[in-house]
């Protein structure tokens, strides 16, 4: 009980930190000194407590971006095992439903783009769905593989880190966490992907999308793309966390975990640029070929 | 003796029913291996049954007189006296009346006939005036050419039906009569509107009908 | 039965009155179908609840054997999208095709033939019965296609049909006559064991795949439907979409209901023809700017999940995997009945869209999300089912196929359990990406036309079957447990497998309590949002550009740019791209196609070939009389030779 | 009883031809045509054993056949006096007389136990409907007349020398006159084979070209497309029938005679070909009446093709028979109606008839997809039951190519036909004044009410009749004591 209480806290507080800690070790490692850590909570304060402006060809769809976008989160986020404390909310194929919740954030997010009529946003709505449409794959065939390796369709026991290093499935997992750090790149819009800070809006690909958001819509958007850093980095760290004896353990090294998580994107946003738009499909089908293969390692 | 004979006369009117380009020649061949065949009972020694020389008879009176007659009054009416440039020439139709009669000879060979039956070359000669006559039919453009191309076809049938006409008279006589009439009258009569049509013969013009 | 019948009997007549009456037919004619509709369900329900469907022996004048209709299950469940649908469609009619007058009452009259014939079509189980529903379907469904003849390119695809549907139909009664000389009777059963795997089994299995896949609109066997299902009627594309596809898989699901032992092949060819069509069908979705060509190509998309579940069954059954045979079945006849609806209602609000705008063109369309709400909102209930997004039906289906490959990886060195995952995913990310476009091209953004902006939102009467269909959707969607019994019966029908442990799947009640859980959150954060006052009335913040306009807008075509051109080495695309050159370059035009594989690049340069050589051979009937004659002679002279010989 | 089916129709021909008012004589047609039904189907009530000695009498086979021309002859008949008052500048005191003098003929035919009787009936038809193609009396229509005139006189004379072969072999086995069928079948073992081979070549190729199996069907494009639709109709469903029954009367026999083999090769082969052949030319066909005649081309073809299948599809071969009849009279006179109204038989002219003659359309709709093997129309039994029989007697290749065949037909039909029946009529089209009426199109209806119910529901009495007819034609050992009227 005490453990899902955390596991909500978690997922409604911590989300907001994870850019503030990237922002920080890139502003670091440029040697500025960069914004506080907990900027995106002044923010989301701010923003609640602003007007929000509407474009007047704008429907109710508008803001059914944002309000799917975090509700699916949340909803996901009930799914996934934070390190190695289970999951609220854990059934065989939660799996699929845990994919398909973020694919209905990206549908709403792509319809409330277009329904500005905005160019720019519907340029951004497209390569957002050409490019998810090349995530998907690595996603599940590294679920697919995992699936193998430990014989079951729920994500807590899925992921659960197959004991020690020197297992068979050492191999296939380092792929598939490889093939899962570009889907958890492109998914969060991060370099090289996209970058998050650019001010061209034409090389933008999540940021310009939400413009025309302002207000509370537009701290929905902000904390539902923090969250999405927070649920699906849980996704790709638990299977690399070793199971500690107690709780509480485990409960510290998944924190940091995380928050290596995000100084790691940190550390790769200030590392390199972001790639031209059409070597991005390039990038990601490295990631399905990644777990792709891992999957054919777990066949033989 | 009498009956190969006249067999042989009929196959030779047969090639020079082919080699003719004359109209009025093709009709007298015609005419001629009609009374040859309308005799042919008669030198067979059928002479004894009535019937067989009421058929006789009347082969040589329809064949002999009737037809010729008809003729000479179409030929007149559309005056032509040559056929010229046949679909197939009448060199090349000499060839294949040939090869008909040799065709002929080989299927005879294979229709063995009753034991005890004398008149052995009236299955090939029967056959190679039917083919005689499709030649014609297929070769000529006059309708008139046509129609004697027909009466040929006839003349091959009746020659055949000459190896029956003792034991089974009734079918082979009512046929015979009867087909006689459609080939004359009625073709007669087609050829008549034909005529009035397009007063012309030529079956050229019969040829707007196609795909 | 009596119900059953009497349903069979109120659908055949249902258009008879509007016959004679000067007004009201349409009324009468929905509220007989309104009452087939309510037999009919009752009638299923009673069947799928248990209770025995019983049979009907028709004298068929024929081979002897007595015509039979049974309605068992499997028949009970195919019955109710037809009803449902043909209700619906009915009721749409009304408000849609009304209005243009015309050839009302015929219309009518064959949507009642086409209801009833399908109706009888579930329970045919004599191969006379099933070819008579069958090609009664065929033809009422042609005439319906034909409903707006004086178009040239409706006629082109009426024959177009015609000629494919009569195509499948002479197929299927080869195979028919193959079947009746294995079992020795006309009447559907059991195949002897050991006879699939055997070369008659083989040929059987494809001739019956040929002749039902022409129906289902399998790839490459589809030619017919793009073209079919734009030109027809909406409410007619609807029932032809939502129902009569499915009755080739009924016939698919037939077939596999009386084999015992299915070789493994027969599943991996339905898994092959479901990854083929399943991904080709959404691909070539992508490539249209016809909303209702799009439409059908996903319906072919959604034939190929089918195809995925009934492969994955098939390959369960084969291998002794009650498991995999339930999970597959179930999930491919749930996804029958889900395609039905959801693609139902995006037929019908396409027509409400064709209906006040008068186009189908992307391009031309636009902004209607304001006029038109209501319209606007089943669109996207039906997309959003389409994409199988939870928590709307099309999720369950997908859902259940999905759990199913899962628990294929588990049988060892297989490849088809993560194909069938990897298809599934990958058409599923590429649906969700066709009608992000769709809806957007659509409602979205600003009119692009006058016709649009001046749009009306379509009459209640065309509202309420949308609704309904929605609702169902949504029921599905997030209480799906409530369904399993019935379809456990109905996957029972397939051959002996847990059916009955269905309704013990732990997800499925967990799913229900996620539906409710994603609504609860939607609308606390929807309150939440509200109040916020708000100002409204500005232009859309574009960058620095002052007052965009609707030709700015990103348009359907540059949306699924990307994605086309990634695909281009399976969709061809045919790009006419203007060169742009000078300072002041004239106005130029471009304009991109993606013409149907089959038809376009196959069937219809096939059919000119033939044509040519049909024309070479017309000197054969030349006129001359004497050649004619020659072939009297020839004939004669060949046969004689040949006798000797 | 057999006399008075001859008769009746042969007066009343001297009736029509004595009668001057036309009106008065159209109206004899459909007299006669139900008087002689009725007759008809009082003759086949009856059960009385057929005496081997007979001249004439009805077998099932006969009996069957000429129930589908008299049948066929009624509908003609009925549609006959409203047609022959639309074409007041006729006069059709010789059409009528050969109409009649036709069925009487038929039933000569129908009725003869003797080849040489059934040659003459055969070869007297060929002569009463020659007038009839020319009604028209136009160039077109006099070639059509000529064509078929010598066609058909050349392909007689063969079927004459076929049968006196046939006769040939009967003496060869010792067998003497009177050749009558019961006799033949009886004995037929003792028959000389090569001559009864080669008779049946003759023959075949005699009223092959009767009937109108390709290469032997040149004629029946020009004949049918220049006669009226009701002549068409008359021709493609009765004269065919009459070759056809001939024809099997002599396969009977060789049947009877062990030849069996033989003969159903060649007729598989005569029925491949037709339909092919048929086939060429119905693609982009643009004359419907022409159209309909390689229609008539191929379902001759689908007729021997079942014959030589024998078993269940030579039963249905002959159920197609009247199938095909029936449907076949409905598309020539519906054609016939269109031909009316648009003053052409061509397309691109002759579209949108739903619009402009709604009835006449639909009934050259459904009665195209009936002939193309529509459930529940007759002719789906049929061709179903053909290719069942095929298939379910291991004749793969045959079964297989039987229905491809169709189905190339059905697209090459199709085409034209929905440019016919479909779209607006073309505008610069002049209007004539026919409308579709109930005397124009009742007979229609009833036809193609009849072929539905026949492929619903065939009567007992019926059936039975079908199974004696084809065990008869089969020439097989329990046929020849079921002689029976």
């Amino acid at each position: 009980m005490l453990q899902f209480l955390l596991h909500g806290l978690t997922v409604l507080l911590l989300p907001p930190l994870l850019p503030g800690l990237i922002a920080k070790t890139k502003a670091r490692m440029a040697g500025r000194q960069g914004p506080p850590v907990l900027q995106l909570y002044y923010d989301l304060a701010k923003l609640a407590r602003k007007r929000a402006v509407y474009s007047r060809t704008t429907t109710w769809v508008f803001l059914a971006g944002p309000v799917g976008g975090v509700a699916a989160g949340l909803a996901a986020s009930a799914l996934v095992p934070f390190g190695h404390t289970p999951a609220p909310i854990s059934f065989e194929g939660d799996v699929i439903l845990f994919a398909y919740l973020f694919g209905l954030a990206r549908f709403l997010t792509i319809l409330s783009a277009l329904d500005t009529g905005s160019s720019f946003e519907g340029m951004g709505a497209a390569r957002e769905a050409t490019f998810s449409a090349l995530a998907e794959p690595a996603l599940f065939l590294g679920f697919a593989a995992l699936a193998k390796a430990n014989a079951s369709l729920s994500l807590g026991t899925m992921l659960a880190f197959p004991g020690s290093l020197t297992t068979r499935f050492t191999g296939p997992l380092i792929l598939i966490l490889a093939g899962w750090v570009i889907v958890y790149l492109a998914e969060n819009s991060r370099i090289p992907v996209d970058d998050p800070n650019t001010h061209l809006e034409l090389t933008m690909i999540h940021e310009v999308m939400v413009l025309d958001h302002s207000g509370r819509p537009f701290a929905l958007v902000l904390y539902g793309a923090s969250l999405k850093l927070l649920v699906l980095g849980a996704l790709i760290l638990t299977p690399a966390l070793p199971r500690a004896a107690h709780a509480w353990q485990n409960w510290l090294a998944f924190y940091a975990a995380l928050a290596g998580l995000a100084v790691g994107v940190g550390l790769v946003e200030s590392s390199m640029a972001r790639f031209r738009m059409t070597k991005v499909p390039q990038f990601l089908v490295a990631g399905v070929l990644a777990t792709g293969f891992a999957f054919l390692l777990m066949l033989v | 003796m009498l009956p190969d004979l006249l067999i042989a006369l009929t196959m030779l009117s047969n090639f020079s029913l082919v080699a003719t380009s004359r109209v009025s020649k093709a009709i007298q061949f015609a005419v001629l291996q009609g009374v040859l065949l309308g005799l042919m009972p008669l030198a067979m020694g059928l002479g004894r049954h009535f019937h067989i020389v009421l058929l006789a008879v009347a082969a040589v009176t329809v064949k002999g007189w009737l037809i010729p007659f008809l003729f000479r009054r179409a030929l007149k009416q559309v005056h032509i006296q040559r056929e010229v440039d046949p679909y197939i020439g009448y060199t090349v139709s000499l060839m294949l009346c040939a090869l008909g009669t040799g065709l002929s000879l080989l299927l005879a060979h294979n229709l063995p006939l009753k034991p005890g039956t004398e008149y052995v070359l009236m299955v090939p000669a029967s056959l190679a005036t039917l083919f005689t006559g499709f030649l014609l039919l297929v070769s000529r453009r006059k309708a008139l050419t046509q129609v004697v191309g027909y009466l040929v076809l006839e003349n091959g049938i009746y020659l055949f039906g000459l190896l029956l006409v003792e034991d089974m008279p009734a079918l082979v006589e009512a046929g015979i009569l009867l087909d006689l009439f459609v080939g004359i009258f009625v073709m007669g009569i087609v050829i008549n509107h034909i005529r009035v049509a397009f007063d012309s013969t030529d079956t050229r013009h019969l040829a707007e009908l196609k795909d | 039965m009596s119900l059953y019948l009497l349903a069979l009997l109120a659908a055949a007549v249902s258009g008879v009155p509007g016959l004679f009456l000067r007004r009201r037919g349409g009324e009468v004619a929905t509220g007989l179908l309104g009452l087939a509709a309510l037999l009919g369900l009752t009638a299923s329900f009673r069947v799928l609840a248990g209770g025995s469907g019983g049979t009907l022996a028709l004298r068929t004048a024929a081979l002897g054997a007595p015509g039979l209709l049974v309605f068992d299950p499997l028949a009970a469940f195919f019955a109710i999208p037809v009803l449902v649908l043909a209700f619906c469609g009915s009721l749409y009619g009304l408000g849609y095709w009304e209005s243009r007058r015309g050839n009302t009452p015929a219309l009518r009259l064959v949507f009642g033939w086409l209801t009833a014939s399908l109706v009888m079509l579930v329970a045919a189980s004599h191969a006379l019965t099933f070819l008579l529903a069958w090609e009664g379907m065929a033809i009422a469904a042609f005439l319906l296609v034909m409903a707006e003849d004086r178009e040239a390119e409706t006629r082109r695809a009426g024959w177009i049909y015609l000629v494919a549907t009569h195509t499948g139909t002479l197929i299927l009664i080869a195979a028919f006559a193959l079947l009746a000389r294995t079992t020795g009777q006309y009447g559907f059963t059991a195949l002897p064991a050991g006879l699939a795997a055997s070369r008659g089994g083989t040929i059987l299995f494809v001739l019956f795949l040929l002749g039902f896949g022409f129906k289902a609109g399998i790839l490459p066997l589809h030619f017919w439907l793009p073209p079919a299902h734009a030109a027809a009627p909406s409410h007619v594309s609807a029932l032809m979409s939502g129902v009569l596809l499915k009755m080739g898989i009924l016939g698919i699901a037939r077939l596999l209901s009386w084999v015992p032992d299915p070789p493994l092949w027969w599943g991996g060819t339905l898994v092959a023809l479901g990854v083929l069509s399943g991904l080709l069908g959404v691909a070539f979705a992508l490539g249209q700017h016809d909303l209702k060509r799009l439409l059908a190509y996903h319906s072919i998309e959604n034939i190929g999940i089918i195809l995925l579940g009934l492969g994955l069954g098939t390959l369960g059954k084969s291998q002794g995997n009650p498991v995999l045979q339930t999970l597959g079945y179930a999930g491919a006849l749930l996804h029958v009945v889900n395609h039905s609806l959801f693609k139902g209602l995006l037929f019908l609000s396409a027509g409400s869209v064709l209906h006040a705008t008068g186009t189908r063109d992307l391009e031309r369309l636009g902004g209607l999300g304001q006029r038109m709400p209501w319209t606007a909102a089943a669109f996207l209930a039906g997309s959003w089912a389409i994409c199988g997004l939870p928590p709307l039906n099309g999720f369950v289906s997908e859902w259940l196929i999905y759990v199913g490959a899962f628990r294929g990886l588990g049988l060892g060195r297989q490849a088809w359990p993560v194909v069938i995952l990897l298809s599934l995913a990958l058409i599923g990310a590429l649906a969700l990406a066709c009608f992000a476009k769709a809806f957007g091209a659509v409602f979205l953004g600003l009119p692009r036309t006058e016709a649009g902006a001046r749009a009306q939102e379509a009459p209640r009467v065309m509202l309420l079957p949308m609704g309904l269909l929605a609702l169902a959707c949504l029921a599905i969607g997030v209480a799906p447990l409530f369904l399993m019994p019935a379809l456990g019966r109905v996957v029972d029908t397939l051959g002996p497998a847990g059916g009955s442990g269905l309704p013990s799947l732990p997800g499925l009640g967990a799913i229900s309590g996620m539906a409710l859980a994603l609504g609860l959150l939607a609308l606390l954060l929807w309150r939440w949002l509200r109040p916020g006052s708000r100002e409204d009335g500005l232009p859309t913040w574009d960058c620095g550009y002052a007052t965009p306009d609707a030709r700015m807008q990103y348009t359907a075509s540059s949306f699924a740019d990307g994605l086309v051109r990634g695909l281009r080495w399976a969709l061809w695309p045919v790009v006419h791209r203007p060169k742009v050159s000078g300072w002041f370059p004239r106005p130029a035009r471009y304009e991109g196609h993606v013409p149907d594989p089959v038809l376009d690049r196959a069937a219809a340069p096939g059919l000119r070939f033939g044509v040519r050589g049909a024309a070479l051979l017309r000197v054969a009937q030349g006129g001359a009389l004497p050649v004619y004659l020659l072939y009297v002679l020839l004939t004669l002279l060949v046969l004689l030779v040949w006798m000797v010989a | 009883m057999a006399w008075l089916l001859i008769l009746v129709p042969l007066l009343a021909a001297a009736l029509a031809f004595a009668v001057s008012s036309p009106t008065l004589r159209a109206w004899i047609l459909p007299a006669v045509g139900i008087l002689h039904l009725g007759l008809l189907l009082v003759a086949l009530g009856g059960w009385r054993a057929l005496p081997a000695t007979a001249w004439f009498g009805l077998d099932a086979l006969g009996g069957w056949v000429l129930l589908v021309i008299s049948v066929l002859f009624c509908i003609c008949a009925f549609y006959a006096p409203a047609y022959l008052a639309l074409r007041p500048e006729r006069d059709h005191r010789v059409l009528s007389t050969c109409l009649l003098g036709f069925l009487g003929l038929a039933s000569l035919l129908a009725q003869a136990r003797h080849p040489g009787i059934a040659w003459v009936a055969m070869e007297t038809t060929t002569l009463v409907t020659a007038p009839l193609i020319y009604f028209n009396h136009n160039r077109r229509s006099l070639e059509a007349t000529w064509k078929y005139l010598v066609i058909g006189s050349v392909g007689i004379a063969l079927a004459l020398l076929g049968t006196l072969f046939i006769a040939y072999a009967a003496h060869m086995g010792g067998l003497e006159e009177p050749l009558r069928y019961t006799r033949l079948m009886e004995n037929a073992s003792l028959l000389s084979r090569p001559w009864l081979r080669a008779g049946f070549v003759l023959t075949l190729v005699g009223y092959g070209t009767k009937m109108g199996l390709a290469p032997l069907h040149t004629w029946k494009p020009d004949a049918y497309g220049e006669t009226p639709g009701l002549v068409g109709a008359l021709l493609a469903g009765g004269v065919t029938s009459c070759a056809f029954l001939a024809l099997l009367r002599i396969y009977a026999v060789v049947a009877a005679a062990g030849e069996g083999a033989f003969a159903r090769e060649l007729l598989v082969a005569f029925g491949m070909l037709s339909m092919a052949w048929a086939l060429v030319f119905m693609i982009r066909q643009t004359d419907i009446k022409r159209l309909l005649a390689y229609s008539s081309v191929e379902h001759m073809g689908i007729l021997v093709f079942g014959i030589g299948i024998g078993g269940l599809a030579a039963k249905f071969a002959l159920f197609h028979l009247a199938a095909n009849a029936l449907v076949k009279s409905v598309l020539f006179l519906s054609a016939g109606n269109i031909h009316r109204s648009y003053a052409s038989k061509q397309l691109p002219f002759v579209t949108g008839a739903l619009r402009r003659t709604p009835v006449s359309g639909w009934l050259f709709l459904l009665a195209f997809l009936a002939i193309t093997g529509m459930p529940p129309f007759a002719p789906f039994l049929s061709e179903f039951s053909i290719a069942s029989g095929a298939l379910g007697t291991g004749h793969l290749a045959g079964g297989a190519a039987f229905l491809i065949l169709l189905g190339s037909i059905f697209l090459a039909m199709s085409e034209t036909v929905v440019k016919v029946v479909f779209g607006t009529p073309s505008a610069q089209r002049v209007r004539t004044p026919y409308k579709d009426a109930p005397a124009t199109t009742a007979p229609l209806i009833a036809a193609l009410a009849l072929a539905l119910v026949l492929g619903i529901w065939l009567p007992r009495p019926l059936q039975a009749m079908l199974d004696h007819a084809s065990t008869t034609a089969e020439g097989l050992p329990s046929a020849r004591l079921e002689v029976r009227p």
